[in-house]
């Protein structure tokens, strides 16, 4: 189940389907773009919001401006590449936070299991209860506006799926030979979980969460908008939207190419959620491996 | 299975059944797309809606849900209907809160001006005071005996006349709860009434009372038979206020409360025995007022903006300040600019190195882009500000605007021992949500980067930044450095802005931590002959502004400019408006003319 | 259907409440510095803050102060907005029709089309209209709402005016025909006071907030319909169908969408938490004065007790929608009782 | 005095039930198992699945916390060891299981496998203990290229290989080898056996073999135990068992052993036991085989035998034998 080539099978499945090639391709872009947005900028200080152009207002889309100019005469083309960076952050954040807390939490619950283990899920569970943005709402609208702000409470309202899905893979691995061989040798609860046990449950929790980063990004902009995401003058895609509101009956510029990023960037996550789901479901790859893909 | 047989018909009856469920279901959403296109070929009603007679004038309507107007029913778009009534919309951003006139200290300003009455108006664009339900008053030498002369003519919406035991009664009942704007009476020490229409005040000290007893809040006169129609044991019985919070007035306005839904409307019919109407020459009057007012909760201003355009509402009190252009050109609508009292103003931490040091404090002043600011935050609805004392208010001066001049800024930065710039980023907090502070934030934020230094900005709720900012009263380190904060006056004084905001006796809001004796005197004089010798008083506050101008506690940033877009038909509407009374149209003063 | 499911699945619910009122306590009251500034409202007096600390049992320990917490919620009191000055509890339950008429019409229209939608992309498996189909639902979980209906709001209302941009009904229409709201439930009170012209007003009214609420759920549903329909023509009972000589059609609709129907149940009921939260988005934009747009103003504001009666309001009713999706699914396919 | 020593072993699983997780059952999978092992012998524990065999061996491996009873491993009791003293039974007592690939973690390679023990019990350094694995691997018999693969690049017979390479590389004394040849193929089986004999001679081991496999069992143990729902039935040294079972349920399980010498085959009868091994969870009263047993008689439902010694250490639990 969890033989590196795994990730080799799903790329030529990936490269078979021209729709999940273009969400390949959408991801790759964005986290490029994401890494170098800050290299890449033409009128970095407007990008950054230090810098403003007052006779250029609301400026609609040109070949000088591609996404027009906001209320403060900012290039949007600059603002939206360099939230392309934001948007990365707050994804490999979010999602790495979440992981953070949800694997200790899902292992130690499934390994140890027993009283101190249902505990725990219990808790995971009411966590659970909550409709997914509503607890980082509750948290953002509590610990302010800020990156890290947003970043924690989306991990927070996060990390119980993550410790969902570990739990379930540490329980079915917990009764396997190896396992069990690992504990006649002698070897310490500690380096058996974290030795034998989660590197075999880790594959798939890993790529779920990778895919989880457009949903990451789709809720950070969701906080943004309701304003208690991502203070301004940062250019989160959300933000950017929500004050690009105020004008839009002036300059619709304002908030439609942000949101078109976050359309597409999200799409690219789900399009490759998509195959790679496909690529794990057992059935179906058997199939494909005996017709020779 | 039993759900699923309701749910989905289809696995029963076979085929046909599916297909028919299906065919059904694409004529229903047929019908609903052809009845939605059909309604929106209708044409919208226009402005001024004329009600057939039926808003019904019970005063009793009571709680929020239950609505005293019988069904009333439109007849027609247009007003000059014989047996119609004109009616005005305003659309208002804010729920209404309460209306109790004694306490409420809110949005209900907005209603609460057409109810009741106060013993006078005041102008502050002319410095004018406008008689109400006083004609005349005198103050004595000393400014501690004031004698206000009552109308006679003037009637409470019960009936009863108002007089100068009615004065006496409200103003008590407002002193005693000492809720809301109650305060503004503190100078009081007792009300006398020598005869049914003079009223006296005896002062603890001198005080502006002229302009105290035309504030907006806390200085409504309503009529003590309020006691007997809540059932209450006296004024300050609870079951008064619960009376008011019914939704019942008993003012003496030029208009009622009929229907009283806080939260969606609130609708005023004409008081018809108001005394003003009878006057030929009374300035705040019309003789083709609106027969009915309605406050309707609009909440954003872009559906605010639609519903002007369209005629659902004849009055925005907000629209987004960028389409106010493209508005001016719709010739069905009309924008009305007027100053407004509201200034913003950025406090500045005067304990907290390196701001306690003046020379970073001016740096600072001349390295804030005003005009750019004013552009951007209000798209030019402001004015730069010239001193913490809004314009058009007595007391302000042209003269205190800083110079925006980055070399002069650089300069004195570099006197205070930092050529390169301040050591530390500076942390300024504004209120979350409101855009013009946003924007005003993000563009201090980007002009001061230019003398090298950096801000930090953080929006916070208002309740959060006010208690950091109070916890700079014991450690001014861990307060912020910057804060933007807006301020208006209860009532139209210059004391209001400098003492509250300067004197370091007020420690809920000098967030300056601003503490200069000379200052505190010369502010406290002024005040003291506001009432006698204004002239003086006057030069004293310019005094103390200069002191302010030199010392930068704050950087005072724009005050700003109302904008009231209608429609093209109400007339009049500039002088319905007065900064004195913010958010208020003095629905009395309106010309409604038919069509529109 | 076993009674102890439903005893098991009742008690694990009251559980998961208390756990949700915990949580809540523990974010509003004992995250922030100063609960109490929060709880009375910016520009409050000493007073009013020394109030909300008695109201709110700061001064004893933090299990009384849970105790008191907890009871109140079960007592109904669940503070007072400083935002509309009402209780808040009354706020949440007069606003709430509003959000749940907007969200049924929203979920009739992802079945409506979700469905057929799903079932057609199976039919015509790996071909082109299946992709299609694929890339526009994979696009619907993509779209964040508030920019949706952000533009849809811009074109549809604002540049072409077809449809009304914002609010529930037309009001001045609501005074000249005398609609009396009963239920709170708009489109019902106008049937049942026979007010054809506000059901029509009310519905066109409807129109763009519900559609753009309805993409979320209606992707999912066509996903999950195709999905499982695909899994269950593959079946051997179908292929016998098929064998036995009866019209194709007739075995698709009738053997396939009748088992595939329990699974896309539960996924509805799943993207309810979603779609609910859509709804804050989308009835701030639109102005619809229902849950949503009273949380999104309180968040905008910090009304902080008004923030917290939504959030345990929503919670609740998240958890009950998913209680009695998995009693029904229990009900239709018991292998999956737990 | 034997090297392991089980005393009236029980190992019972609570069943529970509820939102509240009451205990309405018990599953006695090892109701009073009393086994010895001498040393450098191969002592065999056969018995359907269900029959308690395994939960034994782990209750000795410490995979499990044994309800009641004692288990001594030279002379002192391991059931409550802890810390240092159960590393030390680590060392001495280890294991092999039935399917290789599930055995090892697919994660590591083979020289890491077979080093981990080594880094686990031993100071050696990282030179000693490569040399170490090396030696392990030639001696069970592998190509030195397997070092650097991982577990899926092997055969079963090579990775069963490493499993005992594994097992072997602290010395112990004893290895618990649980159906270690029952997932290989049948030729690969014999090379295992043939392995694990040798391995036995040249380092001294006891080996403590679960199957079901009566074939392995003749061929490579020395003395058996025979077990039906949680409890020692017959235990008998191999051969003596295999010409004179005296107990039902044994004859009835030799009896399905296919019999290789094709003359004989006809002469076999077959016993074949009605009806399914009742479940642990409701053990029948009186002798638990007496619902199946061709042989049931009136006391047989009343009471549960005794094991009862008939000599040259074979030891039968049935009321016929016992009068």
């Amino acid at each position: 189940m969890s033989s590196p080539s795994e990730l080799g099978i799903m790329f030529r499945l990936i490269r078979r389907n021209p729709v999940s090639m273009l969400g390949l391709i959408i991801v790759v872009t964005f986290v490029i773009v994401g890494l170098i947005a800050p290299y890449i900028l033409t009128r970095p200080e407007e990008a950054w919001g230090i810098a403003y152009n007052v006779k250029d207002r609301f400026l609609p889309p040109s070949p000088q401006h591609p996404f027009g100019t906001d209320e403060y005469g900012r290039d949007m083309f600059n603002r939206v590449l360099l939230g392309t960076r934001f948007s990365l952050m707050i994804a490999v954040g979010v999602v790495g936070l979440a992981l953070l807390i949800g694997i200790p939490v899902g292992l130690i619950a499934g390994y140890v299991g027993g009283k101190v283990g249902t505990a725990l899920m219990r808790v995971t569970d009411m966590f659970l209860a909550f409709p997914p943005l509503l607890l980082a709402i509750a948290l953002a609208a509590t610990l302010g506006r800020g990156l890290t702000n947003t970043i924690v409470a989306l991990a927070i309202s996060w990390w119980p799926w993550y410790a969902r899905l570990i739990f379930v893979q540490v329980n079915s691995i917990k009764s396997l030979p190896y396992v069990d061989a690992a504990r006649v040798m002698g070897l310490g609860s500690l380096t058996i979980m974290f030795k034998h046990i989660l590197p075999n449950a880790l594959t798939p929790i890993t790529v779920q969460a990778a895919l989880d980063m457009g949903s990451a990004i789709l809720e950070a902009a969701g906080l943004s908008f309701l304003g208690v995401g991502v203070p301004p003058p940062t250019p989160e895609w959300g933000l950017l939207v929500s004050m690009g509101w105020q004008s839009i009956n002036r300059a619709w510029w304002i908030s439609f190419f942000p949101g078109l990023a976050i359309v597409i960037t999200v799409l690219g996550f789900n399009l490759l959620a998509d195959a790679v789901r496909e690529a794990m479901d057992p059935r179906l790859r058997k199939a494909l491996i005996m017709k020779g893909v | 299975m039993g759900v699923f047989e309701v749910f989905i018909p289809l696995h029963r009856k076979g085929i046909s059944k599916a297909v028919a469920a299906v065919i059904a279901i694409v004529i229903i959403i047929g019908v609903i797309a052809a009845a939605a296109y059909y309604m929106a070929q209708r044409p919208t009603s226009t402005s001024t809606t004329a009600l057939s007679p039926t808003i019904s004038a019970s005063p009793t309507t009571s709680s929020t849900s239950s609505t005293t107007s019988a069904s009333p029913t439109i007849s027609s778009t247009s007003t000059t209907k014989p047996s119609g009534k004109t009616v005005v919309v305003y659309a208002s951003l804010s729920e209404m809160t309460t209306a109790d006139p004694s306490t409420e200290f809110s949005n209900s300003i907005l209603w609460m001006c057409l109810v009741y009455e106060p013993l006078l108006w005041y102008d502050p664009i002319h410095d004018k005071i406008i008689p109400a339900l006083a004609t005349s008053y005198e103050v004595s030498k000393n400014g501690t005996v004031w004698t206000f002369h009552l109308r006679h003519d003037a009637k409470f919406h019960d009936g009863t006349p108002v007089t100068a035991q009615a004065v006496k009664f409200s103003i008590e009942r407002t002193i005693k709860l000492g809720q809301g704007a109650a305060f503004i009476w503190d100078p009081v020490k007792e009300i006398k009434t020598p005869d049914k229409y003079t009223v006296v005040f005896i002062l603890k000290y001198p005080a502006p009372l002229d302009k105290i007893a035309a504030s907006s809040y806390g200085a409504w006169i309503f009529s003590p038979k309020v006691v007997e129609l809540a059932g209450a044991k006296n004024a300050t019985d609870k079951k008064v206020a619960d009376w008011f919070n019914a939704g019942h007035d008993d003012g003496s306005g030029p208009y009622r409360l009929v229907k009283w839904d806080p939260q969606n409307e609130v609708v005023l019919e004409k008081f018809k025995d108001w005394w003003g109407w009878k006057l030929a020459d009374y300035p705040m009057k019309s003789d083709s007022a609106p027969d009915v007012f309605i406050i309707k909760i609009v909440k954003d201003a872009v559906t605010q903006e639609r519903m002007v355009q369209s005629g659902d509402i004849d009055i925005a009190e907000y629209v987004p300040l960028e389409d106010v252009q493209t508005l001016k050109k719709n010739p069905n609508l009309q924008v009305v600019t007027s100053p407004s009292f509201q200034n913003l103003l950025m406090l500045i931490n005067t304990r907290k190195p390196p701001l306690d040091n003046v020379l970073v404090r001016r740096a600072i002043a001349h390295a804030i882009p005003y005009e750019d600011i004013v552009t951007v935050a209000r798209s030019g609805f402001a004015k730069v500000a010239s001193g913490p004392i809004p314009h058009g208010m007595w007391g302000h001066f042209d003269n205190l605007t800083y110079t925006y001049n980055l070399t002069l800024a650089k300069e004195l930065l570099a006197k205070a021992g930092y050529p390169n710039g301040l050591p530390r980023p500076l942390l300024l907090t504004y209120t979350a949500g409101d855009i013009y502070e946003q924007r005003t934030a993000e563009l201090i934020k980007a002009s001061l980067a230019k003398i090298g230094i950096t801000v930090k900005i953080r929006p916070m709720s208002w309740q959060e930044q006010w208690s950091l900012a109070q916890s700079g009263w014991n450690n001014s380190k861990a307060a912020q450095d910057l804060f933007i904060f807006y301020w208006w006056p209860t009532y139209i004084t210059p004391f209001d802005f400098l003492y509250n905001m300067f004197d370091n006796e007020s420690k809920s809001f000098d967030l300056c931590y601003y503490a200069n004796p000379k200052f505190n005197k010369l502010i406290e004089e002024a005040h003291y002959y506001e009432g006698i010798d204004k002239a003086k008083a006057l030069h004293l506050y310019y005094e103390a502004q200069k002191i302010l101008y030199e010392d930068v506690p704050a950087v005072p940033l724009w005050d700003m400019v109302d904008i009231r877009v209608a429609r093209a038909n109400i007339g009049n509407l500039q002088a319905a408006i007065n900064p004195a009374y913010p958010t208020v149209i003095f629905a009395q003063v309106l010309h409604v003319k038919a069509g529109g | 259907m076993s009674k102890e499911y439903i005893v098991k699945r009742i008690a694990l619910l009251i559980l998961v409440v208390f756990g949700v009122l915990i949580i809540t306590f523990v974010i509003t009251r004992l995250i922030p510095a100063h609960p109490e500034l929060l709880w009375a409202g910016p520009h409050a007096t000493m007073e009013q803050i020394e109030k909300a600390r008695r109201e709110l049992h700061l001064n004893d320990p933090i299990y009384v102060q849970l105790y008191y917490y907890l009871l109140n919620f079960v007592r109904g009191d669940w503070g007072v907005s400083w935002r509309t000055r009402s209780p808040v509890l009354h706020d949440v339950l007069s606003a709430l029709p509003a959000t749940l008429e907007l969200v049924i019409v929203a979920f009739i229209i992802a079945i409506v089309i979700g469905i057929p939608l799903g079932v057609y992309a199976a039919l015509r498996r790996d071909r082109l209209a299946d992709h299609i189909i694929r890339v526009l639902t994979v696009l619907g979980a993509s779209v964040p709402v508030f920019w949706l209906a952000l533009i849809v709001q811009l074109v549809f209302g604002s540049w072409l005016h077809i449809l009304p941009a914002a609010k529930r009904v037309d009001e001045i229409l609501v005074l000249r025909t005398g609609f009396h709201p009963i239920t709170g439930f708009y489109l019902l009170d106008a049937l049942i006071e026979g007010n054809i012209p506000v059901f029509l007003d009310v519905l066109r009214h409807m129109i763009l907030p519900a559609t753009v609420l309805s993409l979320y759920p209606m992707s999912l549903c066509a996903r999950m319909t195709r999905a499982l329909m695909v899994e269950v023509l593959n079946e051997q009972y179908i292929r016998a169908a098929k064998a036995w000589g009866l019209p194709g059609k007739l075995v698709t609709f009738k053997y396939a969408l009748k088992n595939a129907i329990a699974p896309v149940i539960a996924s509805l009921g799943l993207s309810f938490g979603y779609t609910i939260i859509g709804a804050f988005m989308v009835e701030l934009i639109f102005v619809w004065p229902g849950i949503g747009f009273y949380a999104a103003m309180s968040l905008l504001s910090f009304d902080y007790p008004a923030i917290v009666g939504v959030i345990v309001i929503v919670a609740i009713f998240y958890s009950v929608i998913n209680m009695v999706v998995d009693i029904i699914h229990a009900i239709i396919d018991p292998r999956v009782r737990l | 005095m034997a090297m392991l020593e089980v005393k009236n072993l029980r190992k019972h699983f609570p069943i529970r039930s509820g939102i509240l997780g009451r205990v309405v059952g018990w599953v006695k999978a090892v109701d009073g198992v009393d086994i010895s092992i001498e040393e450098n012998t191969v002592v065999a524990l056969v018995g359907e699945s269900g029959s308690g065999k395994t939960t034994t061996a782990r209750c000795i491996l410490k995979l499990h916390e044994p309800t009641s009873g004692k288990i001594l491993f030279m002379g002192e009791d391991i059931t409550k060891l802890k810390g240092k003293r159960l590393k030390k039974y680590r060392r001495n007592v280890q294991a092999v299981f039935q399917n290789p690939f599930l055995s090892l973690n697919p994660r590591m390679k083979v020289e890491d496998i077979v080093a981990e023990p080594l880094k686990t019990h031993t100071n050696m350094s990282k030179k000693e203990i490569i040399e170490t694995v090396k030696d392990l691997l030639t001696k069970v018999g592998l190509p030195k290229d397997v070092l650097r693969r991982y577990p899926y690049d092997l055969s079963g017979g090579q990775a069963q290989r490493v499993a005992i390479a594994r097992a072997i590389a602290l010395k112990p004394k004893l290895v618990v080898l649980d159906e270690p040849t029952s997932a290989l193929d049948v030729s690969v089986q014999a090379q295992i056996l043939n392995l694990l004999a040798d391995l036995k001679e040249e380092m001294k081991l006891s080996y403590l073999l679960i199957t079901h496999d009566l074939s392995v069992v003749r061929y490579i143990s020395d003395y058996v135990y025979v077990m039906y729902l949680g409890k020692i039935v017959e235990a008998a040294p191999t051969e003596e068992l295999f010409t004179n079972p005296q107990h039902p349920y044994t004859q009835a399980l030799l009896s399905a052993v296919p019999e290789p010498d094709p003359r004989l085959r006809k002469l076999k009868k077959r016993i074949i036991l009605p009806g399914e091994p009742p479940s642990a969870i409701n053990v029948p009263p009186g002798c638990r085989l007496h619902p199946r047993c061709p042989y049931v008689e009136e006391r047989c439902k009343r009471g549960e035998p005794e094991l009862i010694d008939v000599g040259g250490g074979h030891l039968v639990r049935c009321w016929r034998v016992s009068s």
